[in-house]
């Protein structure tokens, strides 16, 4: 199993970790990459940058624990995250998810639980800069739910406390 | 105890980190938003929703009931925006 | 709207199609790039290569009218469809499709619906190469359900036949 | 009437494309590949299992029961593996 996580300010080369994870390899039959990119508006506002805050080492430490899980979930036969931090301008990539397996669906159906979790699980926050200053981007209802999706079902609590 | 805090949570208490031994009282992870939103102005900012604090106790996301004793870290933050 | 379709006997360059779709534009903030790639084996036997008949004109007109199909069900801001024909060596690409979209789950939606369907409906036949001789690859139930998932209901057909 | 045939239906019959004018009696598609079965050894191969065969009039999926009046291209092959 090829596996990448790397969290990293400067900017990625998507292809260039594609071929990392599928050169010379004859196994795979499926690639699907994943890149999320800054646009330049936020709720319908022009925006001049986003800086992305995380918490090092729990972000790289969860980023993993859910690529284990894809790992366990679907035959997956490489996957490469990497996601950037710091000061982000329109039209540059934030982050990478590339999976390859010897069949689409796994590659696919993998691909999006690991953006659906970094979504609403890793540690990054975003802040962006508008005309009228900066100002923190509030979690979505549509990206808790979007996880949610992935849930195995769990067992009853016995504590009814929180 | 280590405290650490990020975005907005960071920006209305001033600082990013901070020792603090909070009294045997402070059980859980409710308690100690409880107790830190008495300590000032910035804290009583950051915790006036305890219900939209995330928190999690030596890197790994916790529960609001869950105990603090023994953590050498906890972090508390809004819900995250990555990806 | 930028759309490519393309039929071609020789390799396509992936990351370079992704920066044609994306290139110079603010509003994209989720690219969803699938690769299809030659494995080594079908069916659990080694092959030397496949090679891929296709219905000119036809193939072209099926994918043009997925495409569009996708564009009309899903916020896409950019879709790239490039599939090869001819002999293909194993590790070699086969198939590119790229969607670019505002949101992540319209462009994760529209390219596996495209790959359902380019599996299924475009007039492609694969032919490998094995030890034993050339024969042609037997069409999966797997792929049929698969593309079956995207149907709209219909209305009750009035003639019983067929 | 063009006929076009693709994969093994052509490998079978031997050739790619025919110009064939069946009887009026061959009304739809069903009846064309019933026809073309009875045509010699290779089409009787090719079309031996009716129910795999897939169709397009015109460079357009078409059902069985789909009547060839007016068609220009007739094309029949094997059920798809692209992608």
């Amino acid at each position: 199993m090829n596996t990448t996580i790397r969290l990293q300010r400067e900017p990625f080369d998507a292809a260039l970790e594609a071929r990392k994870l599928t050169g010379g390899r004859t196994d795979i039959g499926a690639v699907v990459t994943f890149t999320g990119v800054c646009r330049a508006d936020e709720g319908g506002e022009p925006i001049a940058a986003l800086t992305l805050e995380h918490y090092p080492g729990m972000a790289e430490a969860e980023i993993a624990r859910h690529v284990e899980k894809a790992i366990a979930r679907w035959p997956l036969l490489g996957v490469t995250v990497i996601h950037r931090f710091g000061r982000i301008a329109p039209g540059e990539d934030i982050v990478l998810v590339i999976t390859a397996s010897s069949h689409r669906q796994a590659a696919f159906a993998a691909a999006e639980f690991l953006m659906d979790y970094l979504k609403t699980r890793a540690p990054f926050w975003k802040q962006v800069e508008k005309r009228g200053g900066k100002s923190w981007v509030e979690a979505k209802a549509s990206d808790d739910s979007a996880a949610e999706r992935w849930s195995e079902p769990k067992p009853a609590r016995r504590d009814a406390a929180q | 105890m280590k405290l650490r805090y990020f975005a907005w949570v960071r920006e209305r208490i001033g600082k990013a980190e901070e020792d603090l031994d909070p009294p045997a009282s402070v059980a859980t992870v409710a308690d100690l938003v409880a107790w830190l939103a008495q300590q000032g102005e910035g804290y009583a900012y950051a915790f006036e929703n305890p219900n939209v604090i995330r928190a999690a106790i030596d890197k790994s996301h916790v529960h609001a009931d869950a105990r603090i004793a023994g953590a050498g870290e906890v972090a508390l933050f809004p819900p995250m925006t990555g990806g």
